[in-house]
C-alpha cells in the first residue's frame, strides 16, 4: 500500500516559511499551489483522486523543517513533498523524507544540491542561481563591454551560489573577479561595500542579493555617483524591487525563468490567470505564486501519466520520461530522465524599464 | 575623502543604532529591565505611520504625530495589560515577557492579509534627497536621523537629571519597595515609562522606515543596538549615542578596510573588547555594593 | 500650632480591626486590633518574628491582609495601593533602611517629599533634617548606597519626615545607630510629635527607650496582641520588666544556656 | 593569651574625598574579644572590609599570623581562618538555612569535581561529615526550628543568628562580627552575649566585633577600641573607654533618659529643646537651627 | 501530606527522598525504555529531540538557574559541539570519542566565554554572551575549509565499534543513556560543595567570596560545564538532523534555549526536561490545531509566532515558576487534598530591587 495515496485522495505535503523572514514568499507559493490544486480537483482530480495539500510552517529554520518533515512524512503520511522553500531547510528535511521513500519534488530553491548528488527521489525544476549567472554574465559582459566585474553577495548558501556562478562565468572569459564583498542577511547599510566597489572601479556588479539589499545597494550606489551595470539572479526578479526602489532601480538586469504576472500584463492568458488569483486570494500574484502553480501543474501531469496505480515507483517512472512544454509564463521546456533531474538549466534576461520588468533576451544558451 | 565619506556613513548608521539604543536605555534606567521588544515596537510604529498615510490618507506630519501618539497609548496599554501584573517580579521575568511581546507583535503584523508579509515604502517628503557638501554626499534621510537622535537624547537626559518625575523613575527602579513607601505611584510611572519608550520607538521606526523600508522583521536591527548601548554604558543616555556612533563608524571602516565578515561582527567584537577594558562601558557607573 | 504641644485626643487616627496577614501559608499576624489616637506616640513591643514589621507593612499596603480592616483618618485603606496610602498622609520608615542606593542623598530626600507640591516647604524641610543630621548635608551629593549603615538609617528617617505626614510608622529607627544618636533620634521623634502634632507608631527592640518615649503600648506575641496599656503602667508590669527590659538579676536565660552548652559538647 | 593574632599597622583608606579610615593601628590578641565602637560613619565596617579584603588599604598593612593579609586574594581569607558577618546581612536568600550553613563549610571541602559528579564514596563521607558539623552549630545556636526554612522569609533577628551560624561553620580562628545585636531585643541580646562568651571560651575563637549596645560590649569584651572619623579615639578596657570624655562626647552622649525629656516636653517647662544640638556623627558640623519649624 | 522524619544525615543527601520517589522515577524509566515499542516512529523522533534539548537545557539551567549567569548566546556551544562532532565523525572517528571531544571543545569555548563573566554581570554579561554567539556563528560560516561554510555539512550516522546507530530506535536509546547520565551527574553536583558554591554565587557574590568561594574559578567552571552539556547535546543534534549549517545556531536558537529553561522553571532540574517537552511539542500542537481553526487564522502566516509569544507571556504572567512550579502546586493540592488551603500559593506582592548592586 502506497502511503499518501488512497482511493480518492493524493496527499501532497509542503513546507513553507509562514512566520520567518520569507513569510511573504511562502504564502504566495502556497497560494499558487492551492490555485492549481483547486483547478485540478474541479476537473475531477487525477484518476478519480482529489489532490490535498498539507502545509507546514518552518519559519525558515532548518530544525523546524526537520520536525515539520517528520510530521508530514510519519504522521500525516504524505505521498510526496512539493515546493519546500529554502536550501538549508530542504537539506535538513530530505533525509527524513528519503528514509520513507518520499520524493522531494521541485523545491523552491535554486541550489544545485536539489538534484546533485544524484538521488532517485530528487526532482528540481528551475535553473540554479549558479547556472543563471554562469550563462547570463558572459552575454552581458560582452554586450556592455565591461572591464571590471565585481560582486556583492549575501553571506549564506544563497549568495555563495551566485558568487560561484560569477566566478565560473569569468573563467570562461579569462577575466578576474575584481572585487567581491559580502553582507549579512538582514543588513541595512551597504555604504562600505559600495565604497569598496566604487574604489575598485567596477563597471559591472553581480548582485547576490535578494530584495531590500538589492535596493539598498543600488540606492547607495546611485547616491554616491557610482553607476555600473547591475545584474541579479532570479531572486531579484520580483515586482517589489521596482515598487519599493522606485526610479533608482531602472536599468537593473535580472535572470528569470517565468514571467512576473502583472495584472495589466499584455498577454491575455496571464492577465486572466492573475485576475483569477487575485479574486481567490485577494492579493496580487507574484512570481512565487507562479512557481507554486507550476509545481503542482507538473506534479499533476506526472501523476496522471503514472496511471491508476500511483506509487512512488510509478511516479518516478512517469517523471523520468517526462517532457513539460513551455507554459504561458514563458518557462523553458523541461525534460527529465533517470539521470537528469533538473528540468532545464536555462534562463532569460530581463531588465527594469520604466518601473517594470521587461524580458530582454531569449533563453541564453551556453 | 574616502575615509571621510566612510566616517559619515558610519555616523549616520551609528545614529540609527543610537536612536534605538536610547529606547533600551530609557526603559533600563526607569525600570531596570531590558526590553527585547523595543525593535518590534519600532516596527509597529513604522506600520502605524504607514497606516496613517496610506489607509487614512493623512498628510505626512499628521501621520507622524498620530503614529507617535498611538504608539504611546499602545505602550501604556501594553504596560497595563501584560507588564503590570508581574511588576516587582525579578527583572528576568520581564525580559522574557518582552521577548514574548516581540514574537506576538511580529506574528500579528505578519498575519494581516496582504500587508504583513510584504515590504512597503513609507512615503516621506525628503525621500532620496541628497546634500552635496564639497565632494561629500550627505543623505537627508540620515541627517534627519542624526538631528532627531540628538534632540531626543538631550530631552531624555534633562528629564532624568532634573525633573522630579525622572528621578522618581530611577528611584522606583532601584528600590521599588522604598518607592512605594515614599508614595511614588510606581505603577502609573511604569505605565508612563512604557508609553514614552513606545513613543521613542515609534520615532525611531518612522525615521528608519525610509532607509530600511517597512516590514515585519525590521525590528531585528535592535540586535545591533544592544552592543551600542553596552559600549556606552547601559544606564547612560549620552552613552547610547556615543556607543552607537562607535559601533557605526567601526562597522563602516572595517567593512572597507578589513576582510569580509568583520563588518557584520564589528559591533560584537567592539562590545567584547570594551567589556574587557571597561566592564561598565564608557559612561556606565562603576557600581559596587557597600556591605 | 507653632510650638504648642497638641493634646492627645481620643479620636483615633489609625484603627486596625481583626487584621490577619500571611506570607503564603504562614500566618504572620492573627486577628490584630489596635488604635492609634491623634497626637500620641504608640509602640508595639514583641520578640523576634512576632509580626511587628508585618503589622506595619500591612498598614502601609505593602502586604494585603487576608482578613480585617484598616482605617486611617476615617477612611478605609484596607489593601489599597501603597502610593495611595502615603498620599493620604502616612509615611513609613521601613525595616532595613531601604534607601535608593544609586540616587544622591539629596535626591533621596526629594523622593521622600514626592507627594508634596510646595517647593519652598520642601526646601525648608531639607534644611531642617540637615540640621538634625549634619552628616547628610556633608554627603548631600554622594550616592546613598555608599553611606555607612547608621548614616543610611538617618537618611531613611529623614526621608520619611520629608513627607510632612500626619502619621509616621517607625520600624526600629535606632537600628545600628550609636548610643548617642539613638537618644537623639528619640528626642527628634518626641519633638516632631510635640511640635508638629505628628502621630507616631513605633516598633523598637530597645524597649526601654520605646516605653519611655511613648504614651501607649501594645505587646505582640506570635502574631497576637497579648497586652496593651499606657506605657507608664506597662513599665511596671513584671513580665515586661523581665522579658523586655531585661531587669532580672542573674539573667533570664540562665537555665537555657546550660542546656545549650550541654548539646554543644 | 597575649600573642597578637591580627595586627593592623597605620591603616588608611580613602574613598574620593572621604578619609574613611585614617592611620589606625591595633592588635587583636589570640583568644580575646576585641570590640570596635564609634559613632556612625567612624569607619568601623570599613576596617572589617579591609580585613576581609573587600577594600584594599590606601596605606598601611594588616598582619595575620605573621602573614601579610594585603597579599592575599579575597577568597583566601576564609581559608586562613577569618570569618565574618555583615552589618546588613548578606545571606543566600533563596537557599535553606541548612544549605547556607553548608556553604559555610566550603573551605573544608575535600572532594574534586569528578568525584562529585559521580558522588563517589568519598564525596558521600565528606558530605555526611560536613552535615555533622553543621548540625552541631545548629544545636549550639538553637536553630533547629528554622533548619529547613528558606532564608528569605525569616525575621530579621533569626537571620542575624543564621549569619553567625554560617560564620561558625567555617571553623574560624578569628571571627568578625558587625553589630551582632542590632535588631535583637533584650532577651536575644542576652543570648548573643552568652554565645559570644561561649565562642571565646569553649571554642577558643578570637572575636573582633563592632557593636553599639554598650551593655553587651561591657559584658563580653576584653578590650575596646573607640574610633571617630576614621581615627583612633581611645583604647582600653570597656570601663576605661566608656568613661573617656572624648568617647562620651562623640559616641555615648550625655542625656541618660528620654523619659525625663519627654515629661519636660509635655509639661512645657523643661529646657528648650532647640538649645540642644543633636549631632549626626560629625562633630565638626555646624549647629542647626532646629526649632524654627512650624507647620 | 507526607511527613519525613529525619533520622540520619545521609537522608538529606539521598536523591530519592522516599519510597514514592523511587516508585515514580522507576516507572518513568520503564516507560522511557519501552517507548520505542509504545509510540509511533514520529513520536519517538520527537522524544529524541526532547532528550537532546533536555541535555542542552540542563546545561543552561546549571548556568542560569543555579549560578545566576544568563547566557544569550548558548547556541554557540551547541554549534561548537555539533560541528566538532560532524567534522570528527566525517573524518571517521568513532562516535563516543567524537562525542567526548565535542563536549571538551565546547567546554573550552565555554571557558573563553566565561572570562568576561568574571568582570561583568547582568545585562552586560547577557550582551557579552550574545556577542560571542554572533562571532561563533560567523566563524562557523567563514571557516569554509573545515565547516563547509554557509552551505553546511552532512553528518554521517553515529558509528561505534563497527556498529551503526542509524535507526530511530537505537539512536533514541543512545540519547536516553546520555540524558540519564547527564541528569544524574548534575544532581550529584548540586548536592555537593560545588553545586552549593554555584547557588551561593547566584545569591550573593560578596558573601560567597567571604565564605572562601573563588568566584572566578566557579563561574568559569559553571560556564565550562554548561557549555560541555550544550556541546554534547549539539553533537547528538548534529546526528539527529544529519545536516547542519551555521544559521541553525543563531540568536533565535539561543532564545529558544532560554525559553526552555524559563518555561520549564528556573532553578529546577525537572524544569530542563519539562521545558524541552514544551519547546518541541509546541510547534507540533500549533500545527495540529491549525486544522480546527478558520482558514483566515489557521492558515495565516505568523500564527506560530503569535501563539508562541502568547504562551510565553501567559507563562510569565501566570506561572513564573514555570512548568515545574505548576507541577509542584498540583502535587501539593493532591497530597493535601481535603485540607488544601486556598492561600497556600497565593502570590504575595513582591518588589523589585536593583540588580545592579550584587
Ligand atoms: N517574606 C516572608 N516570607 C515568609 N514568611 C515571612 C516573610 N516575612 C516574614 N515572615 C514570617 O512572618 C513572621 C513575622 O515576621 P515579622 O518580620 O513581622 O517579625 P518582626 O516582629 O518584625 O521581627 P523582627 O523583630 O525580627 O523584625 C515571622 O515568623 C516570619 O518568619
Ligand atoms: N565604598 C565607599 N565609597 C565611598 N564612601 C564610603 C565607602 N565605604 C564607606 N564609605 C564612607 O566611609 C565612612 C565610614 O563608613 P563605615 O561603613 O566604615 O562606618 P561605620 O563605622 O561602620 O558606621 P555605622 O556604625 O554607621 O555602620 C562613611 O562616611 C561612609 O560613607
Ligand atoms: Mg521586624
Ligand atoms: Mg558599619
Amino acid at each position: 500500500q502506497q502511503q499518501g495515496v488512497s482511493k480518492n485522495e493524493i496527499l501532497i505535503g509542503t513546507i513553507q516559511d509562514m512566520s520567518g523572514p520569507l513569510a511573504g514568499y511562502g504564502k504566495q507559493a502556497r497560494n499558487g499551489m492551492l490555485l492549481r490544486i483547486d483547478e485540478v480537483n474541479e476537473q475531477g482530480g487525477i484518476h478519480g483522486r482529489k489532490l490535498k495539500l498539507v502545509s507546514e510552517d518552518d519559519g525558515y529554520d532548518p530544525k523546524k523543517a526537520v520536525l515539520a518533515a517528520q510530521k508530514l512524512v510519519n504522521q500525516d503520511k504524505i505521498f510526496i513533498m512539493a515546493g519546500h522553500l529554502g536550501t538549508a531547510q530542504n537539506l535538513a528535511a530530505m533525509p527524513v523524507q528519503f528514509e520513507k521513500n518520499v520524493i522531494n519534488f521541485f523545491p523552491i530553491t535554486a541550489a544545485r544540491e536539489m538534484y546533485e548528488p544524484f538521488n532517485r527521489l530528487k526532482y528540481s525544476f528551475a535553473a540554479t542561481y549558479y547556472d543563471q549567472i554562469r550563462l547570463a554574465l558572459p552575454k552581458l559582459v560582452k554586450e556592455k563591454n565591461a572591464k571590471k566585474v565585481c560582486t556583492i553577495y549575501q553571506d549564506d548558501d544563497f549568495g555563495i551560489e551566485v558568487e560561484r556562478g560569477a566566478e565560473a562565468a569569468l573563467k570562461t572569459l579569462n577575466m578576474p573577479l575584481t572585487e567581491k564583498t559580502t553582507y549579512k542577511r538582514g543588513a541595512t547599510d551597504f555604504s562600505s561595500q559600495v565604497a569598496k566597489m566604487k574604489a575598485a572601479g567596477c563597471d559591472l556588479v553581480v548582485l547576490g542579493t535578494i530584495i531590500r539589499e538589492t535596493i539598498g545597494t543600488i540606492g547607495e550606489s546611485r547616491k554616491t555617483g557610482f553607476n555600473p551595470t547591475f545584474l541579479g539572479s532570479s531572486a531579484v526578479y520580483t515586482d517589489l524591487i521596482h515598487k519599493l526602489g522606485g526610479k533608482a532601480m531602472d536599468g537593473l538586469y535580472a535572470t528569470m525563468t517565468v514571467q512576473h504576472p502583472y495584472l495589466d500584463e499584455a498577454s491575455q492568458p496571464i492577465r486572466f490567470w492573475a485576475t483569477k488569483y487575485k479574486t481567490k486570494f485577494n492579493e496580487d500574484p507574484t512570481v512565487f505564486s507562479v512557481y507554486g502553480y507550476d509545481i503542482i501543474d507538473a506534479l499533476a501531469r506526472a501523476a496522471d501519466k503514472a496511471g491508476q496505480n500511483l506509487t512512488t515507483d510509478s511516479f518516478i517512472k512517469a517523471m523520468d520520461t517526462m517532457k513539460i512544454p513551455p507554459d504561458m509564463f514563458g518557462s523553458d521546456e523541461a525534460t527529465f530522465s533517470p539521470t537528469k533531474r533538473l528540468g532545464s538549466d536555462l534562463s532569460r534576461l530581463s531588465q527594469i524599464q520604466d518601473g517594470k520588468w521587461k524580458v530582454v533576451s531569449g533563453y541564453v544558451k551556453p | 575623502m574616502q575615509v571621510l565619506q566612510l566616517v559619515i556613513s558610519g555616523i549616520s548608521q551609528g545614529c540609527i543604532y543610537g536612536l534605538i539604543a536610547l529606547g533600551f536605555v530609557l526603559i533600563y534606567k526607569a525600570t531596570e529591565t531590558v526590553s527585547f521588544a523595543q525593535g518590534e515596537l519600532m516596527m509597529l510604529g513604522a506600520f502605524a505611520g504607514l497606516a496613517g498615510m496610506t489607509l487614512l490618507g493623512f498628510p505626512y506630519w499628521l501621520a507622524v504625530i498620530s503614529a507617535i501618539v498611538a504608539m504611546a497609548a499602545f505602550g501604556v496599554v501594553l504596560e497595563r495589560v501584560v507588564i503590570r501584573p508581574i511588576l516587582g517580579q525579578p527583572q528576568f521575568s520581564i525580559v522574557m515577557l518582552t521577548i514574548g511581546i516581540g514574537y506576538v507583535a511580529r506574528g500579528l503584523i505578519t498575519m494581516i492579509p496582504n500587508i504583513g508579509t510584504e515590504t512597503r515604502v513609507l512615503p516621506v517628503p525628503y525621500k532620496d534627497q541628497i546634500w552635496n557638501v564639497g565632494t561629500l554626499v550627505l543623505n537627508v534621510e540620515q541627517m534627519v536621523v542624526i538631528g532627531a537622535t540628538g534632540v531626543l537624547c538631550v530631552l531624555l537626559f534633562a528629564m532624568f537629571r532634573y525633573s522630579k518625575l525622572g528621578i522618581a523613575m530611577q528611584a522606583s527602579s532601584q528600590n521599588q519597595l522604598a518607592a512605594y513607601y515614599m508614595g511614588i505611584p510606581v505603577k502609573r510611572i511604569n505605565g508612563l515609562v512604557w508609553g514614552l519608550a513606545a513613543a521613542v520607538a515609534a520615532i525611531a521606526g518612522l525615521l528608519l522606515a525610509p532607509i530600511t523600508f517597512v516590514h515585519a522583521n525590521m525590528g531585528f536591527i535592535g540586535l545591533k543596538a544592544f552592543p551600542a548601548a553596552v559600549v556606552g554604558g547601559f544606564g547612560s543616555l549620552p552613552g547610547a549615542i556615543v556607543g552607537g556612533l562607535i559601533v557605526g563608524i567601526v562597522e563602516s571602516l572595517s567593512g572597507f578596510y578589513l576582510p569580509d565578515g568583520f563588518k557584520d561582527t564589528a559591533a560584537y567584537i567592539v562590545v567584547l573588547v570594551m567589556l574587557v577594558i571597561k566592564p561598565n562601558g564608557l559612561f556606565g557607573e562603576k557600581l559596587r555594593k557597600k556591605v | 500650632m507653632s510650638g504648642v504641644p497638641l493634646p492627645v485626643s481620643d479620636q483615633p487616627v489609625l484603627t486596625l480591626l481583626n487584621v490577619e496577614s500571611a506570607y503564603g501559608p504562614i500566618k504572620a499576624i492573627r486577628g490584630v486590633s489596635l488604635q492609634v489616637r491623634r497626637g500620641e506616640i504608640a509602640t508595639v513591643l514583641g520578640s523576634n518574628g512576632a509580626g511587628k514589621t508585618t503589622i506595619l507593612k500591612t498598614i502601609s499596603g505593602i502586604i494585603d491582609p487576608r482578613k480585617g480592616s484598616i482605617e486611617f483618618k476615617g477612611e478605609n485603606i484596607t489593601a489599597q495601593d501603597p502610593a495611595f496610602i502615603v498620599q493620604r498622609g502616612l509615611s513609613h520608615v521601613p525595616e532595613g533602611r531601604e534607601v535608593f542606593p544609586l540616587l544622591s542623598v539629596r535626591d533621596n530626600l526629594l523622593m521622600g517629599a514626592y507627594t508634596r507640591r510646595d517647593r519652598d516647604g520642601v526646601a525648608r524641610d531639607i534644611e531642617i533634617v540637615f540640621g538634625y543630621f549634619p552628616i547628610l548635608r556633608e554627603r548631600a551629593t554622594q550616592d546613598a548606597g555608599l553611606l555607612s549603615g547608621g548614616q543610611q538609617q538617618m537618611l531613611a528617617i529623614s526621608r520619611a519626615l520629608m513627607a510632612a505626614p500626619d502619621l509616621i510608622l517607625l520600624d526600629e529607627p535606632s537600628l545600628g545607630l550609636s548610643p548617642k544618636l539613638t537618644k537623639e533620634i528619640f528626642e527628634i521623634v518626641v519633638r516632631i510629635n510635640r511640635e508638629r502634632g505628628t502621630t507616631i507608631l513605633l516598633v523598637e527592640q530597645n524597649a526601654n527607650m520605646a516605653l519611655n518615649a511613648s504614651d501607649y503600648g501594645y505587646v505582640l506575641e506570635n502574631g497576637r496582641i497579648v497586652m496593651e496599656d499606657s506605657c507608664a503602667r506597662l513599665r511596671e508590669k513584671d513580665d515586661i520588666k523581665e522579658f523586655y527590659l531585661g531587669m532580672k538579676e542573674d539573667g533570664v536565660r540562665g537555665e537555657r544556656r546550660w542546656k545549650k552548652k550541654k548539646t554543644w559538647r | 593569651m597575649s600573642t597578637a593574632l591580627l595586627s593592623a599597622r597605620n591603616l588608611s583608606v580613602r574613598f574620593g574625598g572621604v578619609l574613611a579610615v585614617n592611620n589606625v593601628s591595633f592588635d587583636v590578641r589570640q583568644g580575646e574579644v576585641f570590640t570596635l565602637i564609634g559613632p556612625n560613619g567612624a569607619g568601623k565596617t570599613t576596617v572589617f572590609n579591609l580585613i576581609s579584603r573587600i577594600y584594599t588599604p590606601t596605606t598601611g598593612e594588616i598582619e595575620y599570623l605573621g602573614r601579610k593579609l594585603t597579599d592575599q586574594p579575597p577568597y583566601k581569607i576564609a581559608a586562613l581562618g577569618i570569618a565574618r558577618t555583615f552589618q546588613n546581612i548578606e545571606l543566600f536568600e533563596h537557599a535553606t538555612v541548612l544549605n547556607n550553613l553548608l556553604i559555610g563549610r566550603h573551605t573544608h571541602r575535600k572532594t574534586g569535581l569528578w568525584s562529585e559528579l559521580f558522588f563517589t564514596g568519598r564525596t558521600r563521607e565528606a558530605e555526611i561529615e560536613a552535615r555533622g558539623k553543621v548540625e552541631q552549630v545548629i544545636d549550639f545556636l538553637d536553630l533547629q526550628h528554622h533548619r529547613d526554612s528558606i532564608v528569605a522569609g525569616l525575621p530579621y533577628g533569626v537571620r542575624k543568628v543564621v549569619e553567625l551560624a554560617r560564620a561558625l561553620c567555617t571553623e574560624p580562628r578569628l571571627l568578625l562580627l558587625d553589630e551582632p545585636s542590632s535588631g535583637l531585643n533584650v532577651e536575644e541580646t542576652d543570648d548573643m552575649a552568652f554565645w559570644i562568651a561561649d565562642i571565646k571560651n569553649e571554642l577558643g575563637i578570637t572575636v573582633l566585633m563592632v557593636e553599639h549596645d554598650m551593655t553587651l560590649v561591657s559584658k563580653v569584651s576584653d578590650r575596646v577600641l573607640a574610633m571617630n572619623q576614621g581615627e583612633v579615639l581611645a583604647m582600653g578596657t570597656p570601663r576605661e573607654v566608656q568613661t573617656d570624655p572624648g568617647v562620651i562626647e562623640a559616641y555615648l552622649g550625655s542625656v541618660d533618659d528620654v523619659s525625663s525629656l519627654r515629661r519636660e516636653a509635655r509639661s512645657g517647662d523643661g529646657p528648650p529643646l532647640a538649645a540642644k544640638t543633636p549631632s549626626g556623627g560629625s562633630a565638626a558640623a555646624p549647629a542647626a537651627n532646629v526649632g524654627a519649624h512650624s507647620t | 501530606m507526607r511527613f519525613i522524619f529525619k533520622t540520619d544525615y545521609a537522608q538529606d543527601i539521598r536523591l530519592a527522598k522516599h519510597g514514592g520517589h523511587v516508585f515514580w522515577y522507576s516507572a518513568l524509566m520503564l516507560l522511557l525504555l519501552a517507548a520505542p515499542w509504545l509510540f509511533a516512529e514520529y513520536w519517538l523522533a520527537q522524544l529524541t529531540f526532547v532528550l537532546i534539548y533536555g541535555i542542552a537545557g540542563l546545561g543552561l539551567m546549571l548556568l542560569a538557574g543555579f549560578t545566576g549567569q544568563f547566557s544569550i548566546g548558548h547556541a554557540a556551544f551547541l554549534g561548537a559541539g555539533a560541528y566538532t562532532q560532524a567534522v570528527l565523525t566525517n573524518m571517521g572517528w568513532p562516535f563516543p570519542i567524537a562525542l567526548v571531544a565535542a563536549g571538551l571543545l565546547s567546554a573550552a569555548v565555554g571557558v573563553i566565554v566565561g572570562l568576561p563573566a568574571l568582570r561583568v554581570k547582568g545585562i552586560y554579561l547577557g550582551i557579552a554572551t550574545l556577542a560571542f554567539g554572533f562571532i561563533v556563528e560567523e566563524i562557523l560560516a567563514r571557516w569554509d575549509s573545515v565547516t563547509g561554510g554557509n552551505s553546511g555539512i552532512q553528518v554521517k550516522p553515529p558509528e561505534m565499534f563497527g556498529w551503526t546507530l542509524g535507526s530511530g530506535t537505537s539512536f533514541y536509546f543512545l540519547c536516553l543513556v546520555v540524558a540519564v547520565v547527564a541528569t544524574l551527574a548534575i544532581l550529584n553536583l548540586l548536592r555537593s560543595p560545588t553545586g552549593r558554591a554555584f547557588v551561593a554565587i547566584r545569591d550573593s557574590e560578596i558573601s560567597a567570596q567571604s565564605m572562601g568561594i573563588q568566584l572566578a574559578r566557579y563561574k568559569t567552571l559553571s560556564f565550562a560545564l554548561s557549555a560541555a552539556l550544550a556541546g554534547v547535546a549539539g553533537a547528538l543534534y548534529a546526528h539527529k538532523l544529519r545536516f547542519i549549517s551555521p544559521d541553525q545556531f543563531d540568536i533565535l536558537q539561543s532564545i529558544d534555549l532560554l525559553l526552555l529553561v524559563v518555561i520549564g522553571g528556573l532553578g529546577s532540574v525537572h524544569g530542563a526536561f519539562l521545558g524541552a517537552i514544551f519547546l518541541i511539542s509546541m510547534p507540533q500542537l500549533i500545527s495540529l490545531s491549525k486544522g480546527y481553526l478558520p482558514d483566515v487564522i489557521g492558515q495565516a502566516p505568523g500564527l506560530q509566532a503569535v501563539v508562541y509569544g502568547a504562551v510565553l507571556i501567559g507563562f510569565v504572567l501566570f506561572e513564573p515558576l514555570g512548568l515545574y512550579g505548576r507541577w509542584l502546586k498540583i502535587r501539593t493540592y493532591l497530597q493535601t487534598f481535603p485540607f488544601y488551603r486556598k492561600g497556600t500559593f497565593k502570590r504575595q506582592k513582591s518588589f523589585q530591587k536593583s540588580d545592579r548592586l550584587r
